[in-house]
C-alpha cells in the first residue's frame, strides 16, 4: 500500500476532525439564544453543520489515504488515566458516512422540520442532532475507554432525546423508554466490558490484549461486546428496540440514526474484534451465523410491515445481517489463515457500512418527504404517488434498487464481495459450511427485491387509496436536493467501486493488525469488470429506449387514453388495488410461525354476509411474545418484596431485630467465636 | 474546646430560634451557612484551625466530610431562603432553628475521635431533624416522623451497645478501655475477637439503620417521602454521609484487628441486599419522593459494598460518596420543586414536568442520569473504579449481581422519571404559583455542575482531599 | 457486697419481667422509673471507691430516669387518657414468657462470651442482654405509642447496664451526652405522642399505616 | 468470430425455442399445430401494432420492457455456448448474472403494479413469491459447479464437466440439473407452475402480470421471456451434458440441436402433467433446492 499521507499530516487530519465535531457540537447553540420561531437559528444550524460535515469529509479522507494512525492525549478523569484519542483508517471510513449523512440531514431539516412548523421542539431537536453528530465522532476517535464510554453515553441520550422529540404520542414515548433500556444495558455491557479489558490487559481502551482469546475469560469479553455493539446495531435477536424507534423520530434523524448511529455497534464489533491477537474458528461462526439469521428474518419481517418507516428500519436490520456475514467471513478468515477471506468479508462489510448510509438514508428522506407531503406512513393509505411527486418517486426508486443489492447500483458491489468470499470457502477445502451463507444471502435478496417491489408499487405506483394521497404535492427543494446527493453516492459506488478500493483495504489492514500479504482488492474481485457491466446495462437499456421511447411517444399511441384493463370485471375501484398485506400474504403466510401476526377474521355467518373487514398487524415477535412476559414476571417478583414494606412499624422492628440475630448466628457459624473460646 | 464550625451553627440555632422575624430567619440561615462555609474552607487550608482536641480533631476523612456536608448545606440554606418564600403560611421558626442544629451536630460527626462522642453527635442528628421531617404538619408527616424517631432511636442505641462491646473488646484485651479511633486502631491487634465481631454487628446495624441499609431502611421512604425536599437532600446527602463514614472508620479497625474477611462478608452481603431490595422496591415506584428514597438506599448499598472490598476501592468508595451526597441534592431539590408546581408527587399527579418547569424538569432528568451513574457524570466514574477492584478482586458473582443491579434501578427510576418529565401536564394538576427562581433552581444547578465536572475532570484540590482522606482510612488494613 | 449487688441486678430482671407481664401502662412507667433508680443504685455499688464522677452520674440519671422522664410520661398519659394496653399483638402471658426465654439465652449467651474479670461482668452482662431484649419485646408486642416508648427506655436501661463495666472508658462528657439525648429523645417522643393522639384520635399505631407500598 | 456466432444465436436462435415447445405440444395432442417459426410472426406483428397506455401508469411502465431484454441479453453474454469462449466472463460472473435476472424481475413486477389492476398485482404478487425460493436452488447450483470446478466463473464452472468429471461425478450433477430443470419450469412459467396459454387471470403468474402491455411494449416482453428460456437452457444442458468435449462448430451446432431438444422435452412435460396448485408450488421449489443443496453437499465429501 502507498503511503500518501505523512505522520504530520494525519495529525493534522485529525485536529481537523476534532475541531469539526466540536464545530458540530456547537451547531444548535446559537439557536438556543434566539427566538424559537425565528428561522436565523436553523440556517445557523445547517449552516454550520455543513461547514463542519466538508471540512470533516476532508479530514476523513485524509485519514483513509493513510495507514497507521495518529493520537493525541488529553487529561482524564480517572486516577491514572490519560484521554486518549486517535485516528486511523478505520475511524476514517466510519466518519464519512457521518458528515456525509449529518450535512444532507440538516439541510433537509430546513425544510421538513422547520421552525415555523415546529417552534417548541425545533431548537431541542437541532441540539440534539449536533450533539449526536459529535459525540458518533468522538466515539470514532476515542482510544480509551472512559472516553469511549462518555460519547457512547452522549449519543445514546441524545438520541433519546431525538426519538422522544414529539413526547406528546403515547406510542413514541413506549418507543423512547424501549430505547433507553435497551441503550442502557449497552452502556452496562460496555461498562463490564471495559473493566474486564483492563483487568486482562492493564489498559484501559483499545489496545490489543495480550492473552491468547482462546481463555475464558477472553470468550467472555468478546460476548460482552457482541452483545453491547449487538443491540446497538439491531443484530437480532437483540434488535427489538430498533423498529418502533427508528419509526418514532423525525424522518431525517431516522436517516441518521439508521445511516450511520446503527454502524457505531458495527464500529465496536470491528474494533474489538481487531482487538485479539487470534480469533477463535467459533467466534467467526457464530457472527456469520447471526449474520444469515439477521438478514433472512429482518427482510421477513420487513414483509409483514405496512408502516412505511418500521419497514424501512426492519431492512436496517436486514441489512446489518449483510455486513456482520461479511465480518464473519474475515473473521472465518482469521482463524484459518486466509488472507484474501479477510479482505474480501472485510471489504465487504466496510463497504456495504458506507452503502447502507447512502441508500438507507436516502430511502428514509423518501419516506420523509412522503409523510412530509401525505401525513400518513401507513402504505395502504398511499398510492400513485409517482405522478404527484415524480422527483421523490424517482430517488425512492433508485434507493430501493440499490438495497436490493442489483447492479448497477452501489449495494451490489458490497454483496458481490460477500458473494466472492463465500464462493472461495466454497471452493477451499474444509470450509465449505461457511458457504452455506450463500444462498440465504440469496434468498434474502429476493426477498428484498419482493420487498421492495411492494413499497415502489404501492406507494408511488397505482392510483390513490386515499384523498391524503390524492392532494399529495412534490417536497421542496432542501428536500429533494439531498436525496439527488445521494442518489448519485449510490450511482457512482455502483459504477466506480474501483475508486475506494484503496482505502478498503487501508482500512481491513487495521482490523487485520497488518497489511494484508500480497493481497489487494484488484485482484480478488473484479471491480473493473462490475464497472464495465454496469455501463453495458445502462447503455443496452438506454439504446433499448431510444427505440421504444419514441415508439410510445409517436402517433402510435392509441388516443385517448383508457383506464387500466379490468379484464371485463365492471366498477374497478383503487380500494380493488392488491394492497401492501396482501402482496406480501404468500410469503409472509408461510412464515406466521415466526411473524405471529394479530389477525381480525370476519366470519362469515349467513348466506349474504354483510360488509366485514380483515386486518393484519405483525408486532415484534422478540419483544411482545419474549421479553414482555419475562418482564412481566419480574414485576410480579417485586411486588411480592414490595409486600414487605406494609407500613407496620412492629414488622419494621422486628426487621431489625432478625438482622441482629441473623447477623450474630453467621458469626456463631463462623465458629470463629468457638475457636476464641476453646482456643484460649 | 469544640471547634467553630461545630459551636457556630449551634449558637446561631438559638439566635434564630429568638429571632420574631419570619423574614429574617432563612437569611440568617443562608448567612450562617455561607460563614461555615468559610470556616470550613479555611479549616480546610491551615491545619492550625483544624482543631487540636484528642477528641475532636479533623482528620483526613473528617475533612472530606466537613467539606462535602458545608458546600451541600450552603446550597440547601440558600434554596430554603427561594423555599419558604413559597411557604409563607407555615411558621419556619423551628424549620431554620433545626436546619443549624442538624448542621452543627454532623460537623460533629466530622471533627470527633471518639466513638462515644460521635455517637452522641448521631444522635442529636437523629433528634434535630425528627421536626424537619415534620414541617408539613400533615398526618402522614406526623407518622413519618414517629416512624423515623422510634427506628432510628433503636438503630442508634444499638450503634451505643456496639460501642459499648468495642470498648469492652479493648478493656478484654487488657489495654486501657478507650474509644479513640487512634488508640483502637493501634491497639487493635489484641482487641477480643468475639467482642469485636458482635461489636461491629451492631455497629453495621445500628448505623447501618441511619444510613438506611436493608433491612434497617424501612424508615427511609416515608421520611423522604413527607419531608421537604431540602431536608430530603440533607438526610440523604450529610446525614447518610456521616454514618457511612462511622462505618468506614470502624470496618477499617475490624481489619486492623484482622477480622477483615468478617466485616467485609457482612458489608458485601448487606450491600447487594440494599442495592436489590431497593431495585425491586424501585421497579413501578409510583411515588417520586419515595423513588429518590429507595434509590439512596441503593446508593448506600453500593458504598457498603465497596467497603467490603476490603480497602481496595477506598478511593472509588469516597469518591462515590461525595457524588452521591452532591447528586442526590440536586435530585431532591429538582423533584421538590417540581412537587411544589404540581401540587403532587405521585405519577398520576405529575406529568409534563418538563414542559411546565423547563429548568427543574431538565434538571430532574438530567441528576437522574447522573444518579443512575450514567457517563459523563461523577457517579459513573466511581462506579466504574468500584467495578474495577470487584474484577480485581475476581469476584465476578458481586460484578455481574451489580450490574443486574444497576440495571434494575435504572429502569425502575427511569419508568417513574420519565412518566412524571414527558407527556402533558393532566388537566387535573391545579396550577401553582410556583416558578423557578434563582434561589430555588440555582443550587441545584451547581450541584449537579459539579458532579458533572467530576464526572469529566476531578480538580487536583479534590483529588488531593479524597486521595488523603483514602489513604487515612487504608492506615493498618 | 456482691450480694447486694446481686439482689440489685436480680430486681432488674424481676422489673423487666413486671414490665412485660402487666397491661396498665401506668404500672409499666412505675416499673421502669424504678428500674432507673436502682440502676442508679448499681452504678455505685458496682464500684468499689466511689468517686464524685460516678456519684454526679448516678444522681443524674437517678433525677433523669427515676423522676423527670415519668414525669413527662404520665403527662402524656394525661392527655392521651388512656390506662391499658388492650389486645396488644402478643398476649401478656406469651410475652412474658418470651421475656423469661430471653433471659435465660441471655445468661447462656454470656456465659460462653469470654469476660473480662469475674466479680462485676457475670452478673451484669446478662442483665444487660436480658433488659435489651425485654425491650425489643415491648416494642413489638404492645400497640399503644407510649409502650413502644416505654420499651425504648427499657432498652436504653438495658445498655447502660452494660455501660457500667466501662465506667472509666466512657468519658464524662459522653455519659452526659447520652443521658441528655435520652432526655430529649423522650421529650420529643411525647411530643410527637401527642400529636398523633390529636391527628389520629387513637393511640393505636396500627391506624398509624397510610405510608406503606 | 466467436464471440459473434454467441451473439447471433443469443439474439436470433432463441424464439425458435418457443415455437418448438408449441410444436411438440399440439403434436403430442394430435394436432398438426403452428409452425416452429410462429413466435417470430407474432413478435413482428405486434412490432407494427399501435400501444395503448392505461390512464394510471407512469414512464416505469414503459421503461420496464426494455430493462428486461437488456438484462436478459447481458446475462446472455455471460453464458457459454459450446466450446466458444464467453463474450464477458469474470470472477463472481454468476452473481452478477443471477441479479441481473431479479433486476429484470423487479421492473416486471413494478410495472404490473403501475397498472393499478388487482389482477396484475396479484401476478406480480406470485412472480415475487416464487422467486425466493428459486434463487436460493440457483446459488446452490453455482456452489455446487464452484465447486466442481475450483473456478469462480460461470464460463469455468459451466464446463466443469470435461475431461470424463461427468463420468466421476454423476449424481451431484444429476441432482443440480433437476433442481435447474424445475427452476427453468418456474422462472419461464410453464406448466406444471404457471401455464402459458390459459385463459383465467387469477390462475396465472406471468401472462396476468403483462396484460396491459400491447404493441411493441408486449413484443419486448415476449421478446425478453424467450431470451429468458434460451439462457437457462443453456446453462442446464451444460450441467447436463459433457458438452465441452466437442469442440469449434460442430460443437455449437450440436449444442443449439441440444436446447432445441430440450425445448422439446419441456413440450412433452407440458403435455403429459397438470398444473400444479399454487399452494403447492412451493413445495416443488424446496424440492429444486434440497436437490441443488444436496448436490453440494455430495461434493463436499
Amino acid at each position: 500500500m502507498t503511503e500518501l499521507l505523512g505522520a504530520s499530516g494525519q495529525l493534522a487530519a485529525l485536529y481537523l476532525l476534532v475541531g469539526a465535531a466540536s464545530l458540530l457540537a456547537a451547531s444548535g447553540v446559537p439557536g438556543l439564544l434566539l427566538d424559537r420561531r425565528s428561522l436565523w437559528g436553523e440556517r445557523l444550524a445547517t449552516l454550520l453543520t455543513v461547514i463542519a460535515g466538508v471540512a470533516g469529509l476532508v479530514g476523513a479522507f485524509a485519514l483513509l489515504a493513510a495507514t497507521g494512525s495518529a493520537t493525541l492525549e488529553l487529561p482524564s478523569p480517572f486516577p491514572e488515566q490519560r484521554t486518549v484519542l486517535g485516528g486511523d483508517a478505520l475511524s476514517g471510513w466510519f466518519a464519512v458516512p457521518v458528515f456525509l449523512v449529518g450535512a444532507l440531514g440538516s439541510i433537509y431539516s430546513g425544510a421538513y422540520w422547520s421552525a415555523r412548523r415546529h417552534p417548541r421542539n425545533g431548537r431541542r431537536l437541532r441540539l440534539c442532532y449536533g450533539l449526536l453528530l459529535a459525540s458518533l465522532i468522538f466515539i470514532l476517535l476515542a482510544r480509551d475507554g472512559a472516553s469511549f464510554l462518555m460519547a457512547w453515553e452522549v449519543m445514546a441520550l441524545t438520541n433519546f432525546f431525538l426519538v422522544t422529540i414529539e413526547e406528546n404520542d403515547l406510542a413514541v414515548r413506549r418507543a423512547g423508554w424501549v430505547y433507553l433500556l435497551y441503550s442502557h444495558v449497552t452502556i452496562l455491557g460496555l461498562f463490564a466490558f471495559f473493566v474486564l479489558q483492563h483487568r486482562l490487559s492493564g489498559e484501559l481502551g483499545f489496545q490489543r490484549i495480550p492473552l491468547q482469546a482462546t481463555s475464558t475469560a477472553g470468550a467472555v469479553l468478546f460476548l460482552l461486546a457482541l452483545m453491547a455493539f449487538g443491540i446497538k446495531a439491531g443484530v437480532m435477536p437483540l434488535h427489538s428496540w430498533l423498529p418502533s424507534a427508528h419509526a418514532s423520530a423525525p424522518s431525517h434523524v431516522s436517516a441518521v440514526m439508521s445511516g450511520v448511529v446503527i454502524k457505531m455497534g458495527i464500529y465496536g464489533l470491528v474494533r474489538t474484534t481487531g482487538l485479539f491477537g487470534d480469533l477463535p474458528l467459533a467466534w467467526g461462526v457464530t457472527v456469520l451465523a447471526l449474520g444469515a439469521v439477521g438478514a433472512f428474518f429482518g427482510v421477513v419481517f420487513a414483509l409483514g410491515q405496512h408502516d412505511l418507516k418500521r419497514l424501512l428500519a426492519y431492512h436496517s436490520i436486514e441489512n446489518i445481517g449483510i455486513i456482520l456475514l461479511g465480518l464473519g467471513l474475515a473473521m472465518v478468515g482469521r482463524s484459518l489463515g486466509r488472507p484474501d477471506w479477510v479482505l474480501l468479508g472485510m471489504a465487504g462489510c466496510l463497504l456495504h457500512v458506507w452503502n447502507h448510509a447512502l441508500f438507507k438514508s436516502l430511502l428514509f428522506f423518501g419516506a420523509g418527504s412522503v409523510v412530509h407531503s401525505t401525513g400518513s406512513r401507513d402504505l395502504e393509505q398511499l398510492g400513485g404517488l409517482a405522478r404527484r411527486m415524480p422527483a421523490t418517486a424517482m430517488f425512492f426508486l433508485i434507493g430501493a434498487i440499490a438495497i436490493c443489492g442489483l447492479p448497477p447500483f452501489n449495494g451490489f458491489v458490497s454483496e458481490l464481495l460477500v458473494y466472492l468470499g463465500l464462493a472461495r470457502a466454497a471452493v477451499a477445502p474444509g470450509a465449505a459450511w461457511a458457504a452455506l451463507a450463500a444462498p440465504v444471502l440469496a434468498a434474502t435478496g429476493a426477498l428484498a427485491v419482493a420487498c421492495f417491489v411492494k413499497v415502489v408499487g404501492v406507494v408511488f405506483l397505482g392510483t390513490p387509496r386515499s384523498a391524503a394521497a390524492t392532494a399529495a404535492h412534490e417536497s421542496p427543494l432542501p428536500m429533494l436536493v439531498p436525496m439527488a446527493v445521494l442518489a448519485t453516492g449510490c450511482a457512482l459506488l455502483g459504477v466506480a467501486p474501483g475508486l475506494v478500493a484503496p482505502a478498503l483495504e487501508r482500512a481491513a489492514a487495521v482490523w487485520a493488525g497488518a497489511p494484508l500479504a500480497g493481497q489487494s482488492l484488484a485482484e480478488l474481485a473484479p471491480l473493473g469488470w462490475v464497472s464495465a457491466g454496469a455501463l453495458a446495462l445502462v447503455a443496452l437499456a438506454g439504446v433499448l429506449l431510444a427505440v421504444v421511447l419514441p415508439v410510445c411517444r409517436r402517433g402510435r399511441v392509441r388516443q385517448p387514453a383508457l383506464p387500466t384493463w379490468d379484464c371485463g370485471f365492471a366498477a374497478s375501484s383503487p380500494r380493488l388495488q392488491y394492497t401492501a398485506s396482501s402482496f406480501a400474504e404468500l410469503i409472509t403466510s408461510r412464515f406466521a410461525w415466526a411473524l405471529r401476526p394479530h389477525e381480525r377474521l370476519p366470519g362469515i355467518d349467513r348466506v349474504f354476509p354483510a360488509s366485514a373487514s380483515f386486518d393484519s398487524h405483525v408486532e415484534d415477535t422478540v419483544l411482545d411474545r419474549i421479553l414482555a412476559p419475562r418482564v412481566e414476571r419480574a414485576r410480579q417478583v417485586a411486588a411480592r418484596i414490595r409486600a414487605y414494606q406494609q407500613g407496620d412499624l412492629q414488622k419494621y422492628v422486628l426487621y431489625i431485630v432478625g438482622a441482629i440475630v441473623a447477623l450474630l448466628l453467621f458469626n456463631f457459624r463462623l465458629g470463629g467465636l468457638v475457636t476464641e473460646l476453646y482456643g484460649r | 474546646m469544640a471547634p467553630l464550625p461545630v459551636l457556630l451553627p449551634l449558637a446561631m440555632a438559638v439566635v434564630v430560634f429568638f429571632t420574631p422575624s419570619k423574614r429574617w430567619r432563612p437569611r440568617l440561615l443562608a448567612a450562617t451557612a455561607v460563614a461555615h462555609f468559610a470556616l470550613t474552607v479555611s479549616a480546610l487550608a491551615s491545619p492550625a484551625l483544624a482543631g487540636s482536641g484528642e477528641w475532636l480533631r479533623l482528620d483526613a476523612p473528617g475533612r472530606l466530610l466537613l467539606a462535602v456536608i458545608s458546600l451541600l448545606f450552603l446550597c440547601c440554606a440558600i434554596y430554603s431562603v427561594g423555599y419558604l418564600r413559597y411557604r409563607v403560611e407555615r411558621a419556619n421558626r423551628r424549620f431554620c432553628a433545626c436546619l443549624l442544629v442538624v448542621l452543627g451536630t454532623t460537623s460533629l460527626v466530622a471533627f470527633s475521635q471518639h466513638l462515644g462522642l460521635l455517637w452522641v453527635g448521631m444522635e442529636a442528628t437523629t433528634l434535630a431533624t425528627a421536626p424537619l421531617i415534620y414541617f408539613n404538619r400533615t398526618p402522614r408527616s406526623i407518622e413519618a416522623t414517629w416512624k423515623y424517631l422510634v427506628i432510628s432511636s433503636v438503630g442508634i442505641a444499638l450503634a451505643l451497645f456496639g460501642s459499648f462491646f468495642m470498648a469492652y473488646a479493648a478493656l478484654h484485651g487488657g489495654g486501657a478501655a478507650s474509644l479513640l479511633f487512634p488508640d483502637l486502631l493501634s491497639g487493635a491487634a489484641n482487641l477480643s475477637r468475639p467482642w469485636l465481631r458482635a461489636g461491629f454487628t451492631l455497629l453495621l446495624v445500628g448505623y447501618g439503620t441511619k444510613m438506611g441499609l436493608v433491612p434497617m431502611h424501612t424508615w427511609k421512604p416515608d421520611a423522604y417521602g413527607e419531608a421537604p425536599g431540602v431536608v430530603g437532600a440533607i438526610l440523604a446527602g450529610a446525614v447518610t454521609s456521616c454514618a457511612f463514614l462511622a462505618l468506614a472508620r470502624l470496618s477499617q479497625i475490624t481489619a486492623a484487628a484482622g477480622e477483615g474477611d468478617y466485616a467485609n462478608r457482612l458489608l458485601v452481603m448487606i450491600g447487594l441486599a440494599s442495592m436489590g431490595v431497593a431495585g425491586a422496591l424501585l421497579l413501578g415506584q409510583r411515588d417520586l419522593k419515595r423513588m429518590l428514597a429507595y434509590s439512596s438506599v441503593e446508593q448506600m448499598g453500593i458504598l457498603a459494598l465497596a467497603t467490603g472490598l476490603g480497602g481496595g476501592a477506598t478511593f472509588a468508595t469516597l469518591l462515590h460518596l461525595v457524588n452521591n451526597a452532591l447528586g442526590k441534592g440536586a435530585l431532591f431539590l429538582a423533584v421538590g420543586n417540581v412537587h411544589r408546581a404540581f401540587g403532587g408527587k405521585t405519577t398520576g399527579e405529575v406529568r409534563g414536568a418538563l414542559r411546565r418547569l423547563p429548568v427543574s424538569g431538565t434538571l430532574f432528568l438530567l441528576s437522574f442520569f447522573a444518579v443512575t451513574g450514567s457517563p459523563p457524570f461523577g457517579l459513573f466514574v466511581s462506579e466504574m473504579l468500584i467495578l474495577k477492584s470487584i474484577f480485581a478482586a475476581e469476584r465476578w458473582l458481586v460484578g455481574g449481581l451489580f450490574l443486574v443491579f444497576l440495571f434494575v434501578v435504572f429502569a425502575g427510576m427511569g419508568a417513574t422519571s420519565l412518566a412524571a418529565l414527558q407527556g402533558r401536564p393532566p388537566a387535573s394538576a391545579r396550577a401553582s404559583n410556583y416558578r423557578d427562581g434563582f434561589a430555588t433552581a440555582a443550587p441545584a444547578i451547581l450541584l449537579l455542575g459539579l458532579v458533572l465536572l467530576f464526572g469529566l475532570h476531578l480538580p487536583d484540590v479534590v483529588r488531593a482531599l479524597i486521595g488523603d482522606a483514602a489513604a487515612a482510612l487504608e492506615v493498618g488494613r | 457486697m456482691s450480694s447486694l449487688l446481686s439482689s440489685l441486678v436480680a430486681g432488674l430482671l424481676l422489673i423487666n419481667l413486671v414490665a412485660l407481664g402487666t397491661s396498665r401502662i401506668g404500672t409499666v412507667v412505675r416499673a421502669v422509673a424504678l428500674q432507673g433508680v436502682v440502676l442508679g443504685i448499681l452504678a455505685v455499688a458496682a464500684h468499689g471507691e466511689v468517686s464524685n464522677r460516678v456519684v454526679a452520674l448516678a444522681v443524674a440519671s437517678i433525677l433523669l430516669k427515676g423522676w423527670l422522664i415519668p414525669v413527662i410520661l404520665f403527662r402524656a398519659l394525661r392527655q392521651v387518657a388512656i390506662k391499658r394496653e388492650v389486645e396488644p399483638s402478643l398476649g401478656l402471658l406469651p410475652s412474658l414468657l418470651l421475656g423469661a426465654l430471653a433471659t435465660v439465652l441471655a445468661v447462656a449467651a454470656s456465659s460462653r462470651l469470654p469476660l473480662a474479670e469475674t466479680r462485676l461482668a457475670p452478673l451484669l452482662v446478662p442483665a444487660s442482654f436480658a433488659t435489651v431484649a425485654a425491650g425489643f419485646i415491648l416494642i413489638t408486642t404492645r400497640r399503644k405509642a407510649i409502650s413502644q416508648v416505654l420499651g425504648f427506655l427499657l432498652l436504653e436501661n438495658g445498655i447502660f447496664i452494660f455501660g457500667l463495666l466501662l465506667v472509666e472508658a466512657m468519658p464524662f462528657l459522653v455519659e452526659v451526652g447520652v443521658l441528655l439525648d435520652l432526655f430529649v429523645g423522650i421529650f420529643v417522643l411525647s411530643i410527637i405522642i401527642h400529636h398523633i393522639n390529636r391527628e389520629f384520635a387513637s393511640q393505636d399505631t396500627r391506624r398509624l399505616s397510610l405510608l406503606k407500598e | 468470430m466467436e464471440t459473434l456466432a454467441h451473439v447471433a444465436a443469443l439474439l436470433l436462435f432463441s424464439p425458435l425455442l418457443l415455437g418448438v415447445i408449441q410444436r411438440t405440444k399440439a403434436i403430442a395432442a394430435g394436432r398438426r399445430g403452428a409452425s416452429v417459426w410462429q413466435p417470430y410472426f407474432d413478435l413482428g406483428k405486434l412490432t407494427r401494432k399501435e400501444v395503448a397506455l392505461s390512464q394510471t401508469t407512469t414512464w416505469i411502465f414503459v421503461v420496464a420492457p426494455a430493462i428486461v431484454v437488456a438484462t436478459a441479453v447481458l446475462a446472455g453474454l455471460l453464458v457459454p455456448l459450446g466450446s466458444f469462449a464467453t463474450p464477458i466472463s469474470f470472477a463472481g460472473d454468476f452473481v452478477f448474472f443471477t441479479y441481473l435476472f431479479a433486476l429484470g424481475r423487479f421492473f416486471t413486477a413494478a410495472a404490473a403494479l403501475d397498472t393499478g389492476s388487482p389482477f396484475e398485482g396479484m401476478g406480480a404478487a406470485r412472480e415475487v413469491g416464487f422467486a425466493w425460493l428459486t434463487e436460493p436452488a440457483v446459488f446452490f447450483a453455482f456452489l455446487a459447479l464452484c465447486r466442481l470446478s475450483g473456478s469462480l466463473r460461470l464460463s469455468q464452472m459451466l464446463r466443469a464437466t470435461e475431461g470424463g468429471l461427468w463420468l466421476e461425478h454423476t449424481a451431484p450433477l444429476l441432482l443440480t440439473a433437476a433442481g435447474l430443470f424445475i427452476v427453468l419450469l418456474t422462472e419461464c412459467s410453464r406448466i406444471p407452475v404457471d401455464d402459458p396459454n390459459t385463459h383465467l387471470e387469477l390462475t396465472m403468474i406471468h401472462e396476468v402480470m403483462v396484460l396491459d402491455h400491447s404493441g411493441p411494449l408486449l413484443a419486448l416482453v415476449e421478446y425478453g421471456a424467450a431470451l429468458k428460456l434460451f439462457i437457462l437452457e443453456a446453462m442446464l444442458l451444460h450441467v447436463m451434458a459433457p458438452t465441452a468435449e466437442v469442440g469449434g462448430w460442430p460443437g455449437f451446432a450440436l449444442f443449439l440441436f441440444g436446447l432445441s431438444g430440450i425445448a422439446v422435452g419441456i413440450g412433452i412435460v407440458e403435455s403429459v402433467m397438470a398444473r400444479l396448485r399454487l399452494l403447492h408450488v412451493p413445495t416443488l421449489l424446496i424440492a429444486a433446492i434440497l436437490s441443488c443443496g444436496f448436490a453440494f453437499l455430495l461434493l463436499n465429501r
